[in-house]
């Protein structure tokens, strides 16, 4: 499962990064690799079980704090 | 420029009409109204038509420009990073809730057995491609989509109208004011609501000036095909109708002309599908170009695979069941969605007419 | 260049992704799943538990022409396979124990409940079969006089299958439109009213000739069996919430030497209800139009008077009918007609308050029944074959 | 990895490059080249160049009073027509110049009189250019070189065994004209040209292939085509720097937009009354010497449900066959996926005798389904291309093979199921139907089949949807491809689903130049007659 992850993920880089590197836009390709490194260590952390801090949770005890506010 | 496409006005009517459908195919809107729940679709659709106004006021004052260059204008570039930061998690967040529910309602009822996960790559690789190629492709998918949807809604209804009850339909709004307002207020924010992701789109229109009647054009188009459905589904399932997950498809199960005409649900998924391909992606785009933007970037193209991998990634981390879905859905996502849908771009709007924005949107943008 | 790159890369992807999901989870071939095409729910003999019994198609036997002498002796077309368990669930599940393929519900078309379990309350089996997305809600929902298992056994001359025979029975049932044909989708809308009652078809099997019949109507009251309609009484409902189709009335001719038989070609009803004096009222229409099919006397019936009294006769038997559905009815208290429902979507204001109390006013609900019936037309000939 | 590669296959571009420039070294030489006074030098030079090839013939002649002046006539036998030669060349000048006063010392001016007064042939150009001569000698033009003349006849004498204007066995009418474009370039222009009578019909040559050298024409017509698309055209014809040029596919593959797409974005037809249709739609053909198969651009993906003769036949017949073409279209890419996707995946959506039949079927056969649909595809696409090459008389066994050994041994020994004996037989004359698309027709099927194998009716979708944003993506010069579907044109639509009658088509496609949308004029549908006023 982490080789396949591994191999899908360098799948992307290979398809992307080199039409940058050729074109030189180098800020797009900090970003592109930035947000892929990103992804590539949720997508790692998930696939080994670890658990992952819930943003929806968060949103949800956000909302529900504004709510108890109002009444 | 990051997008080189434009798009047509009869294109946009379509794109906003299949993207209001998008998830609420599959997912009645306004179902806490129980068989009063056309009504609460007609009313959301009423006063989304006024927030819409909000919204397209908002697109023309400021032509050519997207939601993240409009709240560089109004706020100042750190306040206005910030809400754009706030906007994009929204459509991100929107778009992996919307492909959460497709996966769902294909694991749930058609592929047991099968990893959620499969469905959410697929999804998300179909609709990478779309954005891949610009909005203008996009748009030129919707039509036929649309075609082809708004076909089958009404061919299925027809097929069902045997097995209608309109009976089911009264009384007529059975049900305390205070929850037909709550069930209103729901159908307003899902789906009609989230229109305000256009606000990334609209800036393509080759004629900004169309952009209010198209607009206003596409939700009522979606909003007659919501109400439509909804009637069938009341009609045909009646009292039975609440205690099902996914009610439009329990009803074209039902269809069954003389033996020969049945089992035709897997032409209602497959525009299900469709329809959910066309918001994801619009949303998908949103994120995308809004990101590419706000990190001054001369190609959102770099950045589609990897968000698309973060879209997965939290479809599957939000909900560890459906039950936590459903209870977001109902209980949370109303309300999570006010500053977004309403506040926001209200308050943009008057700061806009206040300062009179639009003159130094020139200087603004250099 | 630059394209082909991006080309051989994509595909390379995409291969990469397929090989990883080419589990084929929900894969099956067609030569490895059961179908099932009736299910009989029964209680087994250790209390507490149920004993299922499916009705399994062989596709091999039934399309092969059986092969000479008799049909191979014993080779039967299906196979009923039986298990005992806690819930549904559970004995579905445990019959794979005793069968080499999947069992596969989608094109079951038959549930059928025994009288017994029936009485103790279905709603407990009902869950699952409308919540598992392989039952269909087409399926038609029988109660069994006697056993459940013993109505998939009977023999079948023209069928082939005994399911898929009484599922044929009842949708034949428009003939004589004396039994009632429930479907699952139905009979859930009616358990999940608060006043309807649910009513299924009742199935019995002739001790002798170990055929199954449809007999009438079963009645519940919210989800447990209490009392039977027979024949007559059915079609009395019938009339009331426009089922009919299509029936002989049988009347005796006017001159009273002999009977009349009218074939009913069309029918419609409506339920009014009213409310004056806080006194709930309701009055059933029904429309039938009909035409003479046969008579067994000698009277010319198409003379003018004769006709209107048997149009009138006809007015009476339906009325008769129906008074019958009703007092049956108003004994078992359920409210099989849906007069309440009726009652709600007109005085939704007023219901509030009557719909707790619906099991007290109904059995003294006043109820008028108006007929309107008329004869259309009289066959080939005018007049009985007789010397003039 | 992939960077190594490409960079090594750039060198590799080069390197061919710098060789193939070297080559063309020597051309320079003789474009500029002229001929000489001298005939004897003069025949030597063209014998050095035409070589030795024994269809070139060399006739060595004089004539004049005294029979003093020189000459000799070259031309390629068998590309020539030797009437024209023997009659109106060779006989006038042996024959008749010495009735003429020929000035035997101002040989030029004599030039100049032979080709006005002596040559009875329609086309004669006068050039001194070496390579002008030597195309017109390989072109079936003969080569009229007079001894102390600095410039040489070039007259036109083509005539070489060419097939006859048969009715093209590819798109055979039963209504409509029979004729269809042959080898020869000329005769299909002219065939061109007699349907659009026209002086705004315009023919432009461009010769394309540095060996072949093969003419290429592009046809258009003035004031309806969109000058932009015409320019286009052209840029990317001679952008072209290849050998040869032998059947327009060469050219195609090198000028069309999408190479990598399954779908050609470039039509082709055989038929002049097609070609010309389009050419007034405001269409660009190219015409190339040596090939039947005339392309037209810009394409879009509903021409390849239109055919000529939805527009003889009345419109209620041409819009019912229509739909029918593209219900067959579907069918053949979708059948057998659907009935893999249904008989694996979905069995609770075939109605229940139905899934009894095809169980039983099933039962005992060995094969997964998918890998049945498969299996038969590919079976079945040998037996068709087999069927295709070989001989005729052998032909028929390849249906009886089909018909005996897939057919009905393969289903009664328990391989196959019968039903998907069925659902290969229904495809396969399905893709009959949309014959311009078959190749796209069967390298989607396939996928199709693998997909819903792997994932059933969700597969199926998915890549229905990859199938439509790649669609909408496509476009053909400019034209969206799934144009006036989408983009929306709605005027367009009349001749999409249905075929509108002729009067109420006005105007062109929009989407194709638009440059002089009028077709007609307005209310041209037939009336009866006025009544007569009462008298």
């Amino acid at each position: 499962m982490i080789i396949l992850l591994i191999a899908a993920f360098i799948g992307i880089a290979l398809f992307e990064a080199p039409g940058l590197v050729q074109r030189k836009y180098w800020r797009e390709l900090t970003a592109f690799l930035l947000f892929l490194v990103a992804a590539f260590i949720l997508a790692l952390l998930q696939v080994l079980g670890v658990k992952i801090p819930n943003p929806v949770k968060g949103i949800e005890v956000l909302v529900k704090y504004f709510l108890s506010l109002m009444s | 420029m990051l997008e080189k496409g434009k798009i047509s006005s009869s294109q946009l009517t379509f794109l906003i009409a299949g993207f209001t459908l998008g998830s609420s195919l599959i997912l009645s809107p306004g179902l806490v109204a129980g068989h009063d729940a056309w009504l609460a679709v007609l009313a959301g659709l009423g006063s989304s038509l006024l927030i819409a106004f909000i919204y397209t006021t908002l697109a023309v004052k400021f032509p050519g420009k997207t939601l993240v260059q409009i709240n560089d204008i109004i706020f100042g570039p750190y306040l206005g990073k910030l809400i754009t930061i706030g906007y994009l998690w929204y459509f991100f967040h929107l778009a992996s809730l919307v492909l959460r529910n497709f996966s769902d309602f294909f694991v749930g009822l058609i592929y047991p057995e099968t990893p959620i996960i499969v469905f959410l790559i697929f999804i998300t690789l179909t609709c990478a491609s779309a954005v891949r190629n610009g909005i203008e492709v996009i748009a030129r998918t919707s039509i036929i989509l649309l075609f082809v949807t708004a076909c089958a809604t009404f061919l299925t209804t027809v097929l069902l109208v045997k097995d209608m009850e309109f009976t089911n339909l009264l009384p007529v709004l059975d049900l305390p004011l205070k929850q037909f307002i709550k069930a209103s207020y729901a159908a307003t924010t899902f789906p009609f609501g989230e229109t305000v992701v256009f606000l990334m789109v609209i800036a393509f229109l080759e004629n900004t000036k169309q952009a209010k009647p198209s607009v206003t054009l596409g939700l009522i188009l979606a909003g007659i095909l919501l109400v439509v459905a909804s009637v069938r589904n009341i009609s045909v399932l009646g009292v039975t109708e609440p205690i099902h997950t996914y009610d439009s498809y329990q009803a074209v199960r039902l269809i069954n002309i003389g033996e020969i005409l049945t089992r035709l649900e897997i032409i209602v998924v497959g525009n299900f599908l469709a329809m959910g391909f066309l918001k994801i992606s619009v949303l998908y785009y949103g994120t995308v170009l809004g990101t590419a933007q706000l990190l001054n970037l001369r190609s959102y193209l770099p950045l589609v695979l990897p968000i698309g991998i973060l879209m997965v990634i939290l479809s599957i981390l939000q909900f560890e069941s459906t039950i936590e879905n459903i209870h977001f859905a109902f209980d949370i996502y109303p309300y999570y969605v006010i500053p977004f849908q309403f506040g926001i771009p209200l308050f943009s709007l008057i700061v806009a007419v206040v300062r009179g924005l639009p003159k130094k949107a020139k200087e603004g943008s250099k | 260049m630059q394209k082909f790159r991006k080309n051989t890369v994509t595909i390379i992807f995409l291969l990469i992704v397929m090989l990883g999901i080419t589990g084929c989870w929900n894969r099956r071939e067609l030569d490895t799943l059961a179908f099932v095409s009736g299910l009989g729910i029964d209680k087994a003999r250790e209390p507490g538990k149920l004993q299922l019994t499916a009705q399994i198609i062989k596709p091999g036997e039934i399309k092969a022409p059986e092969a000479g002498g008799g049909g191979m002796g014993g080779s039967k077309p299906y196979w009923n396979i039986s298990q005992i368990g806690n819930t549904v669930f559970s004995t579905v599940r445990a019959m794979t124990l005793k069968s080499n393929r999947k069992l596969f519900f989608p094109h079951n078309e038959v549930i059928i409940f025994s009288q017994d379990i029936a009485r103790e309350g279905v709603r407990k089996y009902i869950d699952f079969l409308i919540r598992d997305p392989e039952f269909r809600r087409l399926a038609w929902i029988v109660v069994a006089k006697d056993k459940a298992s013993e109505v998939l056994e009977t023999k079948t001359e023209l069928a082939k299958l005994p399911a898929r025979n009484i599922a044929e029975l009842i949708k034949a049932r428009s003939a004589t439109s004396e039994v009632s044909a429930v479907n699952m989708q139905e009979f859930l809308t009616r358990l999940m009213s608060k006043t309807t009652a649910p009513i299924a078809s009742l199935i019995e099997v002739s001790a002798k000739e170990k055929t199954a019949q449809l007999t009438g109507t079963a009645v519940f009251k919210d989800d447990k069996l209490v009392g039977f309609l027979n024949k007559t009484e059915t079609r009395g409902l019938l009339w009331v919430i426009n089922e009919i189709k299509s029936g002989i009335i049988t009347v005796s001719c006017p001159d009273g030497k002999g009977k009349a038989s009218l074939e009913i070609i069309q029918a419609s009803s409506k339920i009014k209800p009213e409310i004056k004096d806080n006194d709930i009222h309701i009055t059933v229409e029904v429309k039938a139009e009909g035409h003479l099919g046969s008579q067994m006397c000698l009277e010319d019936l198409t003379q003018i008077p004769a006709w209107n009294s048997l149009e009138k006769r006809q007015s009476e038997a339906i009325r008769s009918e129906v008074l019958a559905a009703l007092k049956k009815a108003r004994q078992l208290n359920a409210d099989i007609f849906g007069f309440g429902e009726a009652v709600h979507k007109k005085y939704s204001r007023l219901w509030k308050d009557i719909e707790d109390q619906w099991d007290e006013f109904f059995p003294n609900i006043e109820v008028t029944v108006k007929v309107e019936s008329k004869l259309r037309r009289s066959g080939l000939t005018v007049k009985p074959p007789r010397p003039e | 990895m992939f960077g190594f590669i490409s960079q090594k296959l750039r060198f590799l571009h080069v390197l061919l490059n710098r060789e193939r420039n070297k080559q063309d070294n020597h051309s320079p030489e003789l474009t500029q080249a002229t001929i000489s006074r001298n005939l004897d030098q003069n025949l030597k030079l063209f014998k050095d160049i035409l070589g030795t090839s024994n269809d070139i013939i060399i006739r060595e002649f004089s004539f004049g009073r005294d029979r003093k002046i020189n000459a000799a006539l070259i031309f390629v036998d068998g590309l020539i027509e030797k009437t024209t030669v023997n009659q109106s060349i060779i006989k006038p000048l042996m024959y008749d110049s010495h009735l003429f006063s020929l000035d035997e010392t101002n040989v030029s001016s004599n030039i100049d009189y032979i080709c006005r007064a002596m040559l009875s042939v329609g086309e004669v150009q006068k050039t001194g250019s070496v390579e002008k001569i030597i195309d017109g000698c390989l072109y079936g033009d003969s080569v009229l070189l007079v001894n102390g003349a600095r410039e040489a006849l070039v007259i036109s004498t083509k005539g070489w065994e060419s097939r006859g204007i048969t009715e093209p066995k590819t798109e055979a009418v039963v209504r409509g004209p029979r004729e269809g474009f042959t080898e020869t370039l000329r005769s299909n222009t002219s065939l061109l040209r007699r349907k659009i009578r026209n002086p705004d019909f315009t023919l432009e040559v461009i010769k394309v292939g540095k060996r072949t050298r093969t003419d290429v024409c592009i046809a258009y017509l003035k004031g309806v085509v969109n000058p932009r698309l015409v320019e286009e055209v052209k840029r990317r014809l001679k952008r072209i720097d290849t050998d040869a040029i032998l059947e327009s596919g060469y050219i195609e593959q090198f000028i069309e937009d999408a190479p990598f797409s399954p779908f050609s974005t470039i039509a082709n037809s055989e038929k002049p009354d097609v070609v010309a249709a389009k050419i007034l739609e405001g269409r660009v053909a190219i015409l190339v010497d040596g090939t039947p198969m005339v392309l037209t651009v810009p394409m879009v993906f509903i021409e390849s449900f239109q055919t000529a003769e939805d527009y003889y036949s009345r419109p209620y017949y041409a819009t019912l066959i229509r739909l029918l073409r593209f219900l067959a279209f579907f069918i053949t890419i979708l059948a057998p996926a659907v009935y893999v996707a249904l008989t694996t995946f979905h069995q609770e959506l075939i109605p229940t005798n139905l899934l009894i039949t095809m169980a039983a079927a099933k039962e005992g056969t060995p094969f997964p389904a998918a890998a049945e649909a498969l299996g038969m595809g590919v079976i079945y696409e040998i037996l068709r291309e087999a069927g295709i090459r070989l001989p005729r008389p052998v032909g028929s066994a390849i249906s009886i093979v089909g018909a005996l050994v897939i057919g009905e041994a393969a289903v009664s020994a328990g391989l196959i199921g019968a039903p998907m004996v069925i659902v290969v037989a229904i495809t396969s004359i399905s893709s009959f139907v949309v014959p311009s698309q078959s190749d796209l027709t069967a390298i989607l099927r396939v996928v199709m089949t693998i997909f819903a194998g792997f994932m059933g009716a969700f597969g199926i979708i998915i890549l229905l949807l990859w199938v439509l944003i790649h669609l909408s993506a496509l476009r053909s010069f400019g034209t969206p491809y799934l144009s006036p579907l989408a983009p929306l044109s709605f005027s367009d639509l009349k001749d999409v689903f249905v075929r509108s009658p002729w009067w109420v088509m006005l105007t062109r496609p929009r989407t194709i130049g638009w440059h002089d949308p009028q077709r007609q004029e307005f209310k041209l549908n037939p009336e009866p007659p006025p009544e007569k006023p009462e008298e």
